[in-house]
């Protein structure tokens, strides 16, 4: 099967490990990742104004790019998910700014940008299926305990992103299963890690980094793990004493192409 | 005819329950209001079926009123509902036959508002009274030398 | 002096209804910016409706928002506070000279090897224009 | 030939002040079909009366108009009249020449053409009245509770009480529904079962009552007065008229694992159970899915040690149909499922419970025996917090829009009942508003705060975190002082919403009863008819109508019963004559006048017709029923035909008053 893959800037740079485990257990799975021919950056984060019309066109060129090559679109980094999802959300529920971006973009823009976007994860529940994944698994993670951290970008708003239940999500939890390891759950799976704050003031994107790792910890996890780069840093940057990963890093070992 | 001289002829339908009483509670209270005025009785607003109105201005009247209860306070529940959707359509229809939107009125008039209903009417007679005699509509056969 | 105009561009801006507020405070109640902020997300939507703009422009609480969304998801009105800090801090923003990161500033960051693209092009989009 | 007759009354100088009344009276006399025309004092008085009278008798007048004061205030008297002088009543219109004409118009000749052009509508108008006369249906003397909660209860005992039989549905094997559940109430204190189990008992007992439990209602026909339902009774297994409720076969029935549902799966009880030990009817009935008899068809240790032999494995569901002339909808309600609040972690900690769960928790039968423990390791919580509006006041698509109401009072009961028993138990409550309007109301919430020492903060919750330690880490605002809590707490009490009973709907479409968007029936005027719903003959008692406490119930469940009772009391209902009927000629059967019906007054008959080639020819056309018609008039106008029509207020009538005014 193949799909439109849209890896992001900072999976060419600072998380390429990120990328290049996801496309090897890709393959592995029978999944071909097919990098759009041309992308430009998300923008990092989603601009909720109404009346920002420049910063969304990034995604909807991503959007329109995707449905010429005529497959779903993979996303993997959760802040290009995120706001790939949202601009998405916004085409298809605000006429105005449908309007705009149609005027910018010199088209149907509603209707030249309704790819079926999907995260990474959501490939591996959805099209390859967790039980279709454990028959895969040649090195099961049997005994490690593993927090699976969400963060925010992945669930929410939930309207827009439709990924999982925003308070008590579990696809994480049940690829971890599918993999053969134990999650741990714990509270703050969902909360944020002060994101992109640390630009601003790093003592507060401490703070809260702290905050995930230490609810991780007390409920005796080995790892954790991400999709997120930036979540990734901001937890390392807090020392946590837990082991950072990304989750494909895991897919990778327990399908055996690490 | 000049204005000054010009009498308009007003139907007024009034639902039994809220605005018909209106109407009394406005004579009750002494409330003038101008005697082109002729009020009938229907049971309910929704009652009130776009042919009488059409039939009212093809017999020479200059403007048509109806009036219900108030929105949710129905005596039969949904009535002035399907009231304010018709009329929204026969007013648009008549609009494009040229009638002037002023002519007709849908008016929600409870039991209570006496002086409502006074005001309300003053004020539908004057607006017609404005307009002049309705010519649009009228079957000149039906008209008295 | 404040104007009604600054109210009606937030208000546009957001796209987000502030009398459907019913004053619960749960957005504050689990907003994990709670200690660093002056003013706090239901105090953003209260104060927008009552029109008082300028203080909240002039406080670095809206730096501060994370843009989590937590508040926007549980609030049961659909009132979306995170919409609101966002719109007032581009009312600070898009006047001249207002940026609150200078380009100069990054570079000191990136110092830091591990510091990823998506912190730089994400801090720029929050507090630059 | 018409021969009609023109009466105007002076009214004292009310009417004669400033309508000429004499030349009213002359002007009228030369209309067509009139025949008589005469102007007296008081028209309403005796002597007024007797002058028409007269007239009616000397002229065989078919027809009268009274120019007067409103038919609101004489259209009966004046009908009356008629009758007696042997002209059928609904040949009588006024013209209504002193509210909407003298009263209002100071000038003598203003008023008195426009008098004359009243009048000259009314003539207009009864020249096409039809003679009517009400119709009248029998009343079957009997009613119908569906639901036999506290509302349904109070309603059936009062309905027994003046005599007439009634029976209750109850879904559960058990009446006795929410209020059987609850621990205490408010404001006053007493326990729920010591005020209900009595009335559960009256109901067992009265002769006139009769209880179809474990039982649900498949299907309704009819209309007021003549309901025939359908109700089914669904298999307990186990032989009603023999079993003693004597509960050896629960105590031996090895299947111990089965959820306990009247303690809302907070502990376990056997397969086959009695609900509680109050229930009525006192009868056991086996779960069907925990059952390994009914399973697999190995055990049958519950046959073997009952006595009676009431046990029956094969027993099936029972259909049987019952006449009714009213039914009560009192179907009650149910906490929302709290799958959209998992901030709360309600799905993650057994600790965090609802109102409801909390009132077993403490109530004595419950599963700690009344002490109150912590769910997931039984020790004695010191720290719980109380969430208001979990669900309630929420348009975000998560809840439910509307005030659940009972919330803010039971909150208050719970803390103060916990202050009270456990004065080392520290109590928060996170509220949006205080609402208690009721008598006593405020006072009790007032005792928490001031006497108990309960912790009423404004704001919310954000979120509850199961921490490590099994304590629940609490995350909240408060307003007032501003700050963020942060608050270890041994319990969560949610207050959930409250929503109408699931199987609401499906009855409210087999009762063409009207429901809002939040699924509570919806009563035919909000201010002046608060127990009847649209539909003749169906009354609402309790929650199934919008939420309310057990006061509010038990006070609406006597109204609706005095109006049943008011129904039934009747030998024969007469109905309103002025009411809708389809001419079946024209009628193309095609459903527009059944849509609008606020009723569910028009159905639907196939009838011969003969065509003019002498075949015959079965068409559908609509059929009005006399009963149940309110005479609106929404069907009139939208019949694209024609075909519908309302006596007393007919096309012609309207459009010939219409013609005679624009004269």
């Amino acid at each position: 099967m193949i799909f439109s893959y849209y890896p992001g800037c900072t999976l060419k740079t600072k998380a390429k490990e990120l990328d290049a485990y996801a496309r090897r257990s890709a393959e592995a799975l029978g999944i071909t990742l097919s990098e759009l021919p041309e992308w430009q950056c998300c923008g990092g984060v989603y601009t909720t104004a109404e009346d920002e019309i420049a910063t969304k066109l990034s995604s909807v060129r991503a959007l329109m790019e995707a449905k010429k090559e005529g497959h779903a679109l993979v996303t993997l980094c959760s802040a290009c998910h995120n706001v790939i999802k949202q601009t998405q959300y916004a085409l298809n529920t605000d006429d105005d700014m449908a309007f705009k971006v149609g005027n910018y973009m010199q088209c149907d823009a509603r209707a030249e940008a309704d790819t079926k976007v999907i995260h990474y994860l959501e490939l591996l529940r959805d099209i390859v299926g967790f039980d279709e994944l454990k028959k895969n698994v040649k090195n099961p993670l049997t005994g490690k305990k593993i927090a699976a951290y969400y963060g925010c970008l992945l669930l929410r708003p939930s309207s827009a992103m439709q990924f999982d239940n925003p308070e008590n999500p579990k696809i994480m939890e049940d690829f971890i299963r599918a993999i053969g390891a134990t999650p741990v759950i714990y509270p703050m799976r969902n909360e944020c890690c002060g994101g992109y704050i640390t630009a601003e003031d790093p003592a507060m994107a401490k703070k809260n980094s702290t905050a995930v790792w230490e609810s991780a910890k007390d409920f005796d996890a080995d790892y954790i793990i991400t999709a997120c780069p930036l979540c990734r840093y901001n937890l390392i940057k807090s020392e946590s004493p837990l082991p950072v990963i990304y989750f494909t890093e895991l897919l990778a070992e327990a399908l055996d192409v690490k | 005819m000049p204005i000054s001289e010009f009498k308009p002829k007003i139907v007024a339908f009034c639902c039994n329950w809220c605005s018909y009483a209106g109407a009394d509670l406005a004579g009750t209270n002494r409330l003038n209001y101008p005697a082109d005025v002729k009020i009938i009785r229907v049971p309910c607003s929704c009652r009130v079926n776009p042919i009488f109105i059409l039939r009212a201005f093809q017999r020479g009247a200059d403007g048509v009123i109806l009036c219900g209860c108030h929105p949710g306070d129905c005596h039969y529940t949904t009535g002035n509902y399907y009231t304010r959707r018709r009329m929204t359509l026969l007013f648009s229809m008549l609009d494009y036959l040229g009638i002037e939107k002023e002519r007709t009125r849908v008016e929600w008039v409870s039991a209570a508002e006496g002086a409502k209903f006074a005001a309300v009417m003053q004020d539908f007679v004057k607006t017609v009274t404005e307009l002049g005699e309705n010519k649009r509509l009228e079957d000149r056969r039906c008209k008295k030398p | 002096m404040l104007t009604n105009r600054e109210k009606e561009q937030i208000l546009i801006s957001s796209g987000v209804d502030v009398r459907k507020c019913m004053r619960c405070g749960k957005c504050t109640g689990t907003c994990p910016a709670y200690d660093e902020m002056e003013y706090h997300p239901h105090e953003f939507v209260y104060m927008v409706e009552k029109g008082e703009i300028e203080k909240l422009m002039n406080s670095s609480s809206i730096y501060k928002c994370l843009t989590c969304f937590a508040c926007v998801e549980r609030c049961p009105r659909g009132v979306e506070p995170a919409k609101i800090i966002e719109a007032v801090r581009l009312a600070v923003i898009r006047k001249q000279g207002n940026n609150h990161i200078k380009a100069e500033d990054i570079p000191c960051m990136a110092e830091d090897d591990d510091t990823p693209g998506q912190l730089v092009v994400s801090a720029f989009r929050k507090y630059k224009k | 030939m018409q021969k009609i007759g023109v009466f105007v009354c002076h009214c004292g100088t009310n009417i004669a002040g400033t309508v000429d009344v004499k030349a009213v009276a002359e002007a009228l006399s030369h209309e067509p079909g009139v025949v008589f025309a005469a102007d007296y004092p008081y028209m309403c008085s005796e002597s007024g009366q007797n002058l028409i009278k007269d007239a009616i008798r000397e002229h065989g007048l078919t027809g009268v108009v009274i120019c007067s004061c409103s038919p609101r205030m004489h259209e009966t008297t004046f009908r009356k009249a008629a009758a007696s002088a042997g002209l059928n009543s609904y040949m009588v219109e006024i013209a209504n020449i002193r509210e909407q004409c003298s009263w209002i118009h100071k000038d003598m000749k203003t008023a008195t053409e426009k008098a004359v052009i009243l009048g000259r509508a009314a003539i207009a108008k009864v020249a096409l009245n039809t003679p009517l006369t009400a119709s009248e249906t029998p009343v079957t003397k009997r009613a119908l509770v569906i639901g036999g909660g506290i509302a349904g209860i109070q309603t059936a005992l009062d309905i027994a009480d003046a005599g007439f039989e009634v029976d209750i549905v109850e879904k559960e094997p058990t009446i006795g529904g929410k209020m059987a559940q609850i621990d205490k109430t408010f404001p006053t204190l007493d326990c729920a079962a010591c005020i209900l189990t009595p009335k559960m008992v009256d109901c067992a007992q009265n002769e006139k009552i009769h209880i179809y439990a474990y039982s649900e209602v498949e299907s309704v026909k009819g209309f007021v007065g003549n309901f025939t339902v359908g109700i089914k009774k669904k298999a307990r297994y186990v032989d009603e008229t023999k079993c003693t409720g004597c509960g050896l076969c629960t105590e031996k029935c090895p299947m111990k694992k089965t959820p306990n549902l009247f303690n809302l799966g907070l502990d376990t009880r056997s397969a086959i159970y009695i609900p509680f030990a109050q229930a009525v009817p006192k009868v056991a009935t086996i779960d069907a899915d925990y059952c390994n008899m009914l399973k697999n068809g190995r055990c049958g240790v519950c046959s073997k040690v009952c006595t009676a032999g009431a046990i029956d494995y094969h027993q099936q569901d029972e259909h049987i149909e019952e006449k009714y002339g009213a039914i009560v909808v009192a179907t009650g309600f149910n906490p929302i499922k709290l799958d959209n609040f998992d901030e709360y972690a309600y799905a993650q900690s057994p600790d965090v419970v609802t109102s409801l769960e909390l009132e077993r928790l403490m109530n004595a039968a419950g599963p700690n025996g009344g002490t109150l423990l912590r769910p997931s390791d039984k020790t004695h919580p010191h720290t719980i917090v109380f969430v208001q509006c979990v669900g309630s006041r929420d348009t975000s698509g998560c809840g439910k829009p509307y005030c659940s109401k009972i919330c803010c009072m039971y909150t208050a009961k719970h803390a103060m009942l916990i202050r009270d028993k456990y004065p080392d138990t520290e109590v928060y409550v996170f509220y949006i508003d205080v609402r208690t309007p009721g008598k006593n109301f405020d006072e009790f919430y007032r005792r928490a705060v001031e006497e108990y020492g309960v912790h009423y903060i404004k704001g919310m919750v954000g979120k509850v975190m199961p921490q490590k330690n099994g304590k629940l880490l609490v995350r909240a605002s408060d307003l007032l002082a501003g700050e963020q809590l942060k608050i270890e707490a041994d319990m969560v009490v949610l207050a959930a919403a409250i929503e109408p009973d699931k199987t609401a709907r499906s009855l409210a479409t087999m009762l063409t009863a009207s429901m809002d968007t939040n699924d509570f029936f919806t009563e035919a005027h909000p201010k002046l008819r608060p127990v009847e719903s649209p539909t003749a003959g169906i009354f609402l008692s309790g929650v199934c109508q919008g939420p309310k406490d057990i006061p509010e119930t038990v006070a609406q469940a006597s109204a609706a019963a005095a109006k049943v009772i008011g129904l039934l009391v009747k030998d024969k209902l007469k109905s309103n004559p002025c009411i809708a009927h389809a001419n079946e000629t024209l009628c193309n059967g095609c459903s527009s006048c059944e849509r609008v019906c606020p009723y569910g007054a028009i159905t639907y008959v196939d009838k011969e017709f003969r065509m003019p080639d002498r075949t015959t020819k079965i068409r559908r056309v609509a059929s009005v029923n006399a009963a149940v018609c309110q005479g609106c008039g929404a069907c009139t106008v939208a019949c694209p035909s024609g075909a519908m029509d309302l006596s007393g207020f007919s096309n012609q009538q309207i459009m010939a008053e219409v013609d005679a005014i624009c004269r």
